[in-house]
């Protein structure tokens, strides 16, 4: 049991085919497998459906599937930074699922935890909940969702051991951990890789398990979305 | 005189209690993070997977791993811990959140909210939004009273009604405009009621800009929630 | 805000009343929170529902609120280690309601999560899943679970800022991570209390939202219920 | 001659694969750790809460916080990771697990499972055996071909239908007994196949312990899973 491939495309061999659903980790640019996204577009996959919380940018991160056009459905919370989205939307050769964002995480929590479906509160009386079975708990209105699972996931980690445990910085973390459990095959793009035993078991988010196949990427592509700051106080 | 966006972000800060965590939507309800009293502990949430945010960050210290929910840079503080995205709306749905602060197209006197999608126009989605207004304890709402219309008509964000497509059904608690203040009873569906009016402005300059109905309550007694 | 209290009476002093529900966190007599267990016995309240994965052992953990006859039913996965538990059950003293180990951990991070009911293969064509609602997905057969949600928690953690950010020890986590989020107030006694910002914010576990009061508790008593070992090899 | 509680033990653990991550039941299950192939990597669950179980520590080196699912004091190893129980029956629930090999008192030819409770008797609870085989992809069961009851008569333990209280229906793949091997091919319902008998032990001997109708198939074509 090998995890450790010598590139992204070594990683992605035999896993990637048209009309395939694949899982992207990050929040914004923030923790995106940006390098295995990069081998999926080399790949040439077609078809595909993205389950995401957003879709990149013009040129980065998901956004390089949409120039190739390789996308076909994303399943997503907010798409607001993509130009390129949205002209493909409009023409009708985009399909986009919105999903309230708690709502998409716990589906792909759900997917990963044999939990085909749960009720929530979360969109109970907006356009989210048409169509969906409704029922009262204590009173309360809520909405069944069901969970979500892929054929693939691309997650993004900070360091991880050769067995495939895995850690997260900051916010960074957002959706990987959970992509992680509920894809037939995950793939982890980590910036550090260390022998096991180097990262404290109390402190490993993804245990090794999950993990398939994983790429050493030192991350140093690594992009801001919205700088902001704050003025220094003149000393 | 109405409120300038300082002010009603000044009188929202108002709703915050000592060891309160708040999350705080994007726009005048960011704001709200410049008048937490001195001495008071609040700690803001951040949907992304983040409770303990700070401050944006010094110009070349920006971390591409540490952003918000708006995607911007910003920093840690020692009481800070990070989570995953299904932890932290966990964390929301489960009710765990005693406030959170957000923005609106329109709100309904019910209660219904409407903020993230206008119908014909391209819809970038909801992302956080309708989990907020549906798990969070006390929902507040941050608004211009009113839009004025390209032909230079006033058109009402308090409505009987809302007409764009709801985040959130009975979800509001209350609603802070530059005009003055509303209080909705939405569990009891008692409709709303005007708490307070900003200084130099008039009951009949609120009606005149208002579509909802609403009691007027103005002694304080509908104040605290 | 002050979360740390002086001791385990002054934590759930205000927070106990007879007929409550209480949480009460660890596997077996791991991470158990045994100094507030023993609170809760001197303060005499009683016909409690116990909600917790063991019912202790005769002389310890949950088996202290047995002796006393606190407990009215218990909410559990295994009881075998208590006699006392037997005889009380077998005499009609108290009642008792299985739940299959992963169906009751996800009852209980359900509760916490706001999500009212889940389905789950578990216990499916079993006594468990009788009068319990069946359901088909994908042609497999699922029942539907409920969460729970207690008045009260008390928890065992190792580590913990005075902001009430917790971090677990080896197996001593299980079930405490969960139940803090599920329950009206949470109590925690922890091993070693430190100022914020000493523990780093990506090994959190347990958020400081979800801890009201904590105690210091330094552990020492701390008991193993099976002790196993294997022989040194011969130098 | 029938096999030994080792020899059981070892013929699960062919069962074993390079990279399988596996949760032992107590008691033969647990022997089956002794028998991994050198070379092969095989990771033990533990459902408390931990991946990566190591031995029994050493005397004195015994630590509280460190216990398996039979709360026996045990070590880590480089490979471990610990978790939360709801991620860790999230983990079975899920289908993660490849293999759980544990005992039982009663196996049906329809892959029934009883193994948690004696009406009449006092019960324990099923703790996390309902999960585990509702969950895990593969599920052995390890057990004594029949009973013998007080007054001598043999008690078989492979029957028709389970007449103990299911812990899980149609949920096991494989029985491994001290008389031989079936395979249960749970999912179409086809029933139990004889695929491998203990050395000296005769089909004829099976048959007089057995109550559930099995086909035989000892050329070796059932073997592999």
């Amino acid at each position: 049991m090998k995890k450790v491939y010598p590139d992204a495309r070594a990683a992605l061999e035999g896993v990637l085919k048209d009309d395939m659903t694949i899982m992207a980790g990050g929040f914004g640019l923030c923790g995106i497998p940006d390098v295995l996204i990069e081998a999926i577009r080399d790949s040439g996959v077609k078809g595909l459906t993205i389950i995401s919380n957003n879709a990149g940018i013009d040129g980065a991160g998901l956004g390089l599937l949409l120039e190739t056009r390789q996308v076909r459905k994303m399943i997503s919370s907010y798409v607001g930074e993509n130009k390129l989205f949205a002209q493909q939307y409009l023409a009708g050769e985009l399909e986009i699922e919105f999903n309230p964002q708690g709502t998409l995480a716990e589906r792909i929590r759900a997917g990963g935890a044999g939990i085909p479906a749960f009720y929530t509160k979360t969109g109970y009386g907006t356009l989210i909940g048409e169509g969906k079975e409704t029922r009262q708990f204590n009173g309360e209105n809520y909405i069944m969702e069901t969970g979500l699972f892929a054929d693939l996931s691309v997650i993004h980690a900070w360091k991880g051991d050769t067995e495939g445990n895995l850690v997260y910085r900051k916010t960074a973390r957002n959706f990987n951990p959970m992509m992680a459990t509920a894809a037939k095959v995950t793939v982890a793009q980590v910036e550090t890789i260390v022998e096991p035993g180097t990262i404290d078991p109390d402190h490993i988010i993804t245990a090794g398990i999950f993990v398939k196949r994983m790429i050493h990427a030192p991350g140093a592509q690594k992009r801001i979305e919205q700088r902001t700051t704050r003025p220094r106080l003149a000393a | 005189m109405a409120w300038t966006r300082d002010q009603m972000a000044k009188r929202a800060a108002q709703e915050l209690r000592d060891g309160f965590y708040v999350n705080l939507g994007i726009g005048i309800p960011t704001l709200v993070s410049n008048y937490i009293p001195a001495g008071m502990n609040v700690q803001l949430q951040s949907e992304n997977g983040m409770l303990g945010m700070g401050p944006f960050p010094y110009e070349g210290e920006e971390d591409p791993d540490l952003i918000n929910a708006g995607k911007q840079t910003i920093t840690e503080l020692p009481t800070t811990s990070y989570f995953s995205s299904s932890d932290s709306f966990a964390m929301i749905r489960g009710g765990h959140i005693d406030l959170s602060i957000l923005g609106a197209m329109q709100v309904a006197e019910n209660g219904d909210l409407a903020n993230w999608m206008i119908p014909g126009k391209m819809v970038k989605g909801m992302g956080g939004a309708m989990d907020l207004v549906a798990g969070v304890k006390k929902v507040v709402v941050v608004m211009e009273h009113s839009a004025k219309a390209k032909d230079g008509t006033v058109e009402p964000k308090l409505l009987n009604r809302c007409k764009l497509p709801l985040t959130g059904a009975a979800v509001v608690d209350m609603v802070i405009t530059d005009l003055g203040v509303f209080a909705i009873d939405k569990h009891a569906g008692s409709g709303m009621t005007l708490i307070e009016i900003a200084d130099g402005v008039t009951e009949e300059q609120i009606r005149a800009q208002t579509e909802a109905d609403f009691k007027v309550a103005l002694d304080g007694s509908r104040k605290a929630a």
